[in-house]
């Protein structure tokens, strides 16, 4: 359990170093000893939880993540050039289900990033996020998107502590 | 159009500037002086300058705006800061002729620097032996280390300095305050995450410091950063400043470097690499100067130890 | 021009687009929440293009690997940081 | 075709200056960090466009910096809404939070 959290990790770190140096045969050596030390650096900062991260449902996610804040992005710049400058701000408190610290922090920043949602980080259990416009639709796309993180990172408590296929 | 940009930035640099020092109060001054030192970086990567943009990058960003509003906060807390920072004329007569001065003087050192490609070419004939790619490499550990080795010692300088402000009674304690974040917050999340990402970028820095622009203060500040970064998220606190192991990553940089000094002054002067090894003897230095800066920068903007340590 | 030459100049302009779209939302914007909402996404956004030009441009898988993880880093700070700023002007409301 | 990236980073430069604006008005230290934020990505972009303008894949590394310190600025200033500047607005009771993070 604990050595494949271990292997995720390092085996992340070395993509990361094998991109930076673009794998040049002499710093694998140096690259080694920076992977073992980030790792270790990681596993004191973030231990493991008991819900594992699923890498293959994670990067299923990109594709859906990239289109979703390319609209975010033209939603907001549509409103900010319109001449009537169509906003009417407000707040929503989301009550939020996701366990674990990182996934609701990922939950919060891929909120940032969706159309017209803003997360102000959680208050208890709620999650305050500001809306350019808010709506009853606004409430069904979060909970798609906390649905997705939950996916994940075995958030749901019925997939319980054999989410480990990645 | 490259002239256009540069144009373009220069007049953006100076108006930051001003505005910096025209300021609407002193955070909006603050907010100023950073975008000032991320232009500034931009500036020096469009002279292809690109250790140097990399060094300024990291500083600017890393270090300078947590060390300012850190210090905005401290004068806050205290009430100091002043509503109205205008001071007496006879000052700011004062403050400008001394300006103007500093500023002539070095508009006279720049026209009588001699033209042409300076020592650009002795560089780039000699730099060979020393099988280095990058050439600020070379002239900072090969032809002006006698400079690096004063400038890392001088760093360390700053920090005694620094340490010599510790109240009364406070000695052997812990620097800055204990940084108390909700656990499963954002600001701890981010914590958890990015140190070790930054700790692979800094080892990248050094390492392409060789051959490539980089090299040891650069990654150093990013490792500081990454530090500072875990601080400021709670999860790890600063060392006490007995701590042993603290003054060994403080030391093994700089004493290295005076180690390899002494050995060379034995093969034909002080700081002489041994013909032969001089690449491997220069990494060796570059690896243990980068964690020397990163913990010396990182404490730096710790500030002096301000709390009892856990072992008294 | 070339095709790729054409792709990536689009690309740009549309990047630059972005960055224009973000800096008028936070000029224009009411209130302080509104304009984090134009800062975070439209600039990231924008950045997306401009590394998708400069991948296109450069033409070399490894280089393209580095400017996604740039990005990648970029949108992670960018996600962190909105939800951190916009939590602390709830707190220090409207302090100068 | 060069050209081409150096005019698009003219256009994040003048995008700059906007931001420029936006710090100087404020009214909130929010407004001048958020602006500096903003900076800093288009700083990002900038070094990116001067890569591929000059053809310096090592430039990058510039980018890569500034996007990994990008929320450096960010967070010390979100350490200055509690009032000895060492908690975290996320914490509904900063002095019940002070002690290690549960493993």
């Amino acid at each position: 359990m604990l050595a494949v959290i271990i292997a995720k990790r390092a085996a992340l770190f070395a993509l990361a170093w094998l991109i930076l140096t673009g794998a040049a045969p002499g710093g694998l050596v140096v690259g080694a000893a920076a992977v073992i030390a980030a790792t270790a650096v990681s596993l004191k900062l973030l231990p493991p939880s008991p819900r594992q991260a699923k890498v293959w449902a994670l990067i299923a996610l990109i594709p859906g993540f990239l289109w979703r804040s390319v609209l975010g992005g033209a939603d907001v710049a549509w409103r900010a050039l319109h001449p009537k400058l169509p906003i009417h701000p407000g707040w929503i408190d989301y009550p939020v289900t996701l366990q674990d610290g990182t996934a609701r922090a990922m939950f919060g920043a891929q909120t940032s990033l969706l159309p017209g949602t803003l997360s102000a980080g959680l208050e208890g259990a709620t999650m305050r996020i500001h809306c350019l416009e808010v709506s009853d639709r606004t409430r069904d796309e979060l909970a798609r998107g906390e649905a997705r993180v939950a996916r994940a990172l075995s958030q749901q408590p019925e997939s319980g502590e054999n989410g480990t296929d990645g | 159009m490259s002239l256009v940009f540069d144009i373009a930035l220069c007049a953006l640099i100076l108006g930051v500037a001003a505005m910096a020092l025209l300021g609407r109060g002193l955070f909006a001054s603050l907010a100023f002086f950073i975008v000032y030192g991320l232009l500034i970086a931009l500036a020096w990567l469009s002279l292809n300058a690109i250790d140097v943009a990399l060094a300024e990058a990291a500083i600017g960003a890393g270090v300078t705006g947590v060390l300012l509003i850190g210090a905005w906060q401290a004068l806050n807390a205290q009430s100091a800061l002043d509503p109205d920072p205008v001071a007496h004329w006879i000052t700011r007569v004062f403050a400008g002729l001394g300006c103007l001065a500093i500023g002539g003087l070095l508009a006279l050192a720049i026209l009588a620097m001699p033209g042409g490609t300076g020592l650009t070419t002795e560089v780039i004939d000699t730099q060979g032996q020393l099988d280095l790619g990058n050439s600020v490499t070379a002239v900072l550990l090969g032809f002006r280390a006698y400079d690096t080795l004063l400038e890392s010692i001088v760093l360390l300088a700053a920090l005694v300095a620094v340490w010599s402000l510790t109240p009364q009674g406070l000695w052997g304690g812990i620097p800055g305050p204990r940084h108390r974040t909700r656990p499963d917050g954002v600001m701890a999340s981010f914590g958890r995450l990015l140190p070790p990402a930054g700790l692979i970028a800094g080892v990248y820095l050094v390492w392409a410091g060789s051959d490539a622009p980089g090299g040891a203060f650069q990654a150093g500040t990013v490792l500081a950063a990454a530090w500072i970064l875990a601080v400021l998220a709670g999860l790890q606190d600063e060392p006490e400043v007995t701590s042993p192991l603290l003054r060994a990553a403080l030391l093994i940089g700089p004493a290295l470097f005076l180690l390899v000094g002494a050995v060379g002054a034995g093969f034909g002067g002080f700081l002489a690499y041994p013909e032969g090894f001089e690449k491997p003897v220069i990494l060796a230095i570059e690896y243990a100067l980068a964690l020397s800066i990163a913990a010396t920068l990182a404490l730096l903007v710790a500030g002096p130890p301000r709390r009892p340590g856990g072992a008294r | 021009m070339t095709l790729i030459e054409i792709l990536a100049s689009a690309c740009l302009a549309v990047g630059v687009f972005f960055f224009f779209a973000g800096t008028v939302g936070l000029l224009r914007f009411p209130d302080v929440h509104s304009r984090l909402h134009a800062l975070t996404k439209a600039d990231n956004l924008g950045l997306a293009f401009i590394v998708l030009g400069a991948g296109i441009h450069f033409g070399d898988v490894m280089i393209a690997a580095k400017l996604a993880l740039v990005w990648f880093l970029a949108v992670f700070a960018a996600g962190a940081a909105a939800q951190l700023v916009a939590r602390a002007a709830l707190r220090t409301g409207d302090e100068p | 075709m060069d050209d081409v990236f150096l005019l698009a980073a003219l256009g994040i430069l003048v995008s700059i200056a906007g931001a420029l604006f936006r710090a100087w008005r404020g009214p909130t230290r929010a407004d001048r960090m958020m602006s500096a934020q903003l900076i800093g990505t288009g700083g990002v972009g900038v070094a990116i466009l001067l890569a591929a303008g000059r053809d310096a894949p090592a430039m990058l590394d510039v980018a890569l910096v500034f996007a990994l310190l990008a929320a450096f600025a960010a967070l010390a200033f979100v350490k200055t809404a509690t009032p000895d500047g060492a908690g975290d607005p996320e914490a509904d009771d900063t002095e019940a939070q002070d002690r290690e993070p549960a493993p």
